[in-house]
């Protein structure tokens, strides 16, 4: 679903924008994003700002995509462990199939995302790139 | 547990352009009522497995749909779980009887899914996993799951050849299905070569967008005795559940939900993996069909893929899996594929399975899987 | 039937900018289980109510989304019935303890409805009627009871002062309910000069868009006993089918469904309506409330209009209606709406609802409608 | 839900362009549209074309639909009873508001529905219109 209206980008600004995340009061587990509950049971979190370091635990490539992406395809997508534990899943940017291998280093870039009919809004978010 | 199934329908699998949503459901609830031989009227409770209505139809509300099809004022409800919405509608359906509610039962499933662009059907498949982790990445299930088959290939070893195995077998028991989408069999090459989807998975590593329904009839254990002489039992039912975003699970290579829903239903069945005879896993990406067999524990972790390659799974061999044509073949209308996996281990346990019958079948399995294995059902049939 | 309610859970009813559908959904879900005060490791299963997530946030598969938000792996079901499928969950929560299939159940509902345009949501709604009877001719669902309305009005002479005055009631009762999305009170003039939507329907008929979830724990009888000394009882359910489209039932001015649904509930509880001491009833529009009123039997056919106008409906008056604000006035998140009602209750039986509180309530009763009646569930409630 | 595809399109053509219904083959009852089965139990039907008069059993006007028909409000929408007898669900056209009254005689008509998209393929069927 890709939504008509700004809302739910204002909502998960720092989340995209700046891979915040959260750490549990109680135990200072890592989350991303930040979840109801942490293992430990808690629900109390507070905001934690993620390095975009991480390691590449598997990816692949998307000729055809949804709807919202349809313009933007082909584009690669993987899922990195990052440093400081949680895993993500991200577009892979600035890369081609043939330069990802599982277990390489990449890190997190700015990058835009779709925009929403054409004069809708323009999404924006993090990516990850191989660290070259 | 002991309810029987007393009648089962299924509608044909494929690209239906001359059938609507409701004309597909209310043809295998009539067809199911026809072989049970009963009337409408005999129907206390209905339930429905339906994913994509709303996205493809703007249609919600496939509950109050189904009673009307059968001009009935009975509780009728629709249920999903995203891919797994059939096999749930079923657990609706044994939970109606058990708790006493009901003594017969229409369960069904439908998926109406060409009317639409392809586009479309891919936007509303997204559904089913997590839209702000994985949906907002531009992420689809092809994808999903060729993150999971690139994973399990490194860990383990699996060959592209191995993978392939699958869909050649799953075109073979389809091209002996008559209501199969695709009846036409598949070479390895054939499938290596198809274009490419989500590397390393391509066209023939996927199941197809599909119209279909699907219905059966449960009843209490002595309505069923005495509606049918050869009426096949659901002994033992399981559902587990996991993280929507594959991203948020421990291992990128398991299903965990399939052996939790699997322990349970086997636990209720009284029976362990070596007493199944065969079973109908949800094969929507090859990768899907080995890590339901693995989590099934009809394989050891890492090894469903050289039982694949070396034909172990086709209906005439040690472990029979998908003899329908699987999700691959026969097509996955997705609300109907879970009630469709029962009805083929039905048919197989009554010796009605033609072609491609399994010999000697008495424990017949129903896996259903919702997303990346977010949603696990696990269904056991006893002849 | 005795079923135990040991905790509730609600959030702000309103436009909840800053939560998405699963901030809600777990707030609701924690609040009930610090209320029951137990631990998320006791619930074995849990049903959530939700229409149209698949549209409005692209999300389908909430059951995931549920277990998920308590880190559990227990079998987890998203039920719907279109505006029903808050009830529709309870009962499904009913269903697995009265089958022994769990002890303790977690029944959620919720809808995240203003993060896109009205025109969406509207083209969302019809899913709950008929999409190629009504959808195709451009209805929308305030216009199909506008059809009601007038029909009503020509049938029985109800005027508009009479339906009026049942949105000010409501707004008198939800400008008493801290969680309700409009604490404002209304006079019968605000009613009837709001700008017309469909007529003879104003805006003050029409319940509003609206965020919010809302959750209920479910026990044993045994279990419920042990955790809390002040558990309410559910003691009867009924469910009950009609055509999708309006246009296809016998008669435009009442919703027969609720009168099946109402009839199974009773006698299962053991009562009749002469014993209810208060109702939560679906009033998406007003006419709807009229319509309720006289299904449930609680007035003949025809005369709830003018116990309405009598004002009869308060909180502290003969018969108490929709004490939460109902739809109108509290707000209508179209899943967590069922459920809400059922909160409402509880509360009103406990002793707990405030500034609305009803003296010496004892059977309460809800009544939750999917589309224009296609589905109804009435769920009893004893102290 | 408003197809881009003219499929849906081409699979009611006969009902929504001719109020085409169904007669029971077996009690010869009237329905529009074909049900699964009659009230008598059967699901054996023969094509009936609707005469297309009807009274008039209520009414109402929209002012703001549907996405689809974002351009096409206001409108009036009626439940119509058709001569042979089953209801249907109908736009009204050429008419307002102030000229429908409950139990007037109602004709059907043939008219524009809505197009899907801008380049998208024009929806027909019949509405209903006072009988002056
Ligand atoms: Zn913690
Ligand atoms: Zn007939």
């Amino acid at each position: 679903m890709f939504r008509s209206t700004p809302i739910i980008r204002w909502r998960k600004y720092q989340e995209r924008y700046n891979l915040m995340g959260a750490k549990c009061e109680k135990c200072g587990k890592l989350h991303y994003p930040q979840p109801a509950l942490c293992t430990c049971g808690s629900s109390k979190f507070i905001a934690h700002k993620f390095k975009g370091e991480g390691t590449l635990l598997s990816f692949t490539d998307i000729g055809s995509g949804p709807e919202a992406y349809a313009e933007h395809a082909p584009y690669c997508l993987g899922i990195i462990q990052l440093s400081e534990g949680p895993k993500i899943t991200s577009q892979l940017s600035d890369c081609k199939l043939e330069d990802l291998k599982i277990g390489m280093q990449m890190i997190a870039t700015f990058r835009k995302f779709y925009s929403s009919g054409e004069k809708g809004a323009i999404y924006y978010g993090t990516k990850f790139t191989p660290k070259w | 547990m002991k309810i029987g199934v007393i009648g089962t329908g299924l509608t044909k699998f494929g690209e239906i352009w001359d059938k609507s949503l409701r004309d597909l459901l209310a043809e295998a609830q009539l067809k199911s009522l026809e072989e049970a031989g009963i009337s409408p009227k005999d129907i206390e409770m209905i339930f429905t497995g339906n994913m994509c209505a709303g996205a493809l139809s703007g249609q919600l509300h496939i509950g109050a749909m189904a009673a009307e099809n059968l001009r009935l004022n009975v509780p009728s409800t629709r249920v999903e779980g995203a891919c797994a919405s059939g096999a749930l509608a079923i657990r609706a359906g044994i939970a109606a009887i058990e708790s006493g509610a009901a003594k017969i039962v229409q369960v069904n499933g439908v998926e109406k899914m060409t009317d639409v662009s392809t586009e479309q059907v891919t936007t509303a498949l997204m559904g089913a996993g997590d839209e702000e982790v994985e949906g907002f990445q531009g992420a689809t299930f092809p994808a999903l799951y060729a993150l999971m088959a690139r994973a399990y290939m490194q860990e383990f070893g699996l060959t592209r050849e191995e993978l392939a195995a699958v869909p050649v077998k799953s075109h073979k028991h389809g091209s002996m299905n008559p209501i199969a989408q695709y009846q036409k069999e598949l070479s390895i090459d054939d499938v290596i070569n198809a274009s490419m989807v989500s590397d390393p998975l391509t066209l023939m590593d996927c199941s197809p967008i599909t119209d279909g329904a699907s219905s059966i009839i449960l009843a209490t254990e002595s309505i069923a005795k005495k509606l049918n002489n050869d009426a096949v039992w659901v002994v033992g039912s399981g559902q587990a559940s996991d993280t929507l975003a594959l991203s948020n699970r421990d291992s990128l290579s398991e299903i965990k939900a399939t052996r939790f829903a699997a322990e349970h239903a086997f636990k209720q069945a009284g029976i362990t993996a070596r007493d199944v005879h065969l079973a109908e896993v949800h094969d929507c990406f090859s990768i899907a069909e080995l890590l339901a067999i693995e989590g099934l524990g009809l394989a050891k972790k890492g090894e469903a893929g050289k039982h694949a390659a070396a034909g172990h799974h086709y209906f005439d061999s040690k472990m029979p899996i998908n003899t329908c044509g699987g999700l691959k073949s026969c097509g996955h209308p997705i609300g109907a594929t879970g009630v469709k996996q029962a009805v083929e281990i039905v048919h197989q346990l009554q010796n009605r399975a033609g072609k491609r019958q399994v010999k000697k079948a008495e424990v017949g399995v129903a896996q259903n899987v919702g997303g990346t294995g977010a949603t696990v059902v696990v269904n056991v049939f006893k002849r």
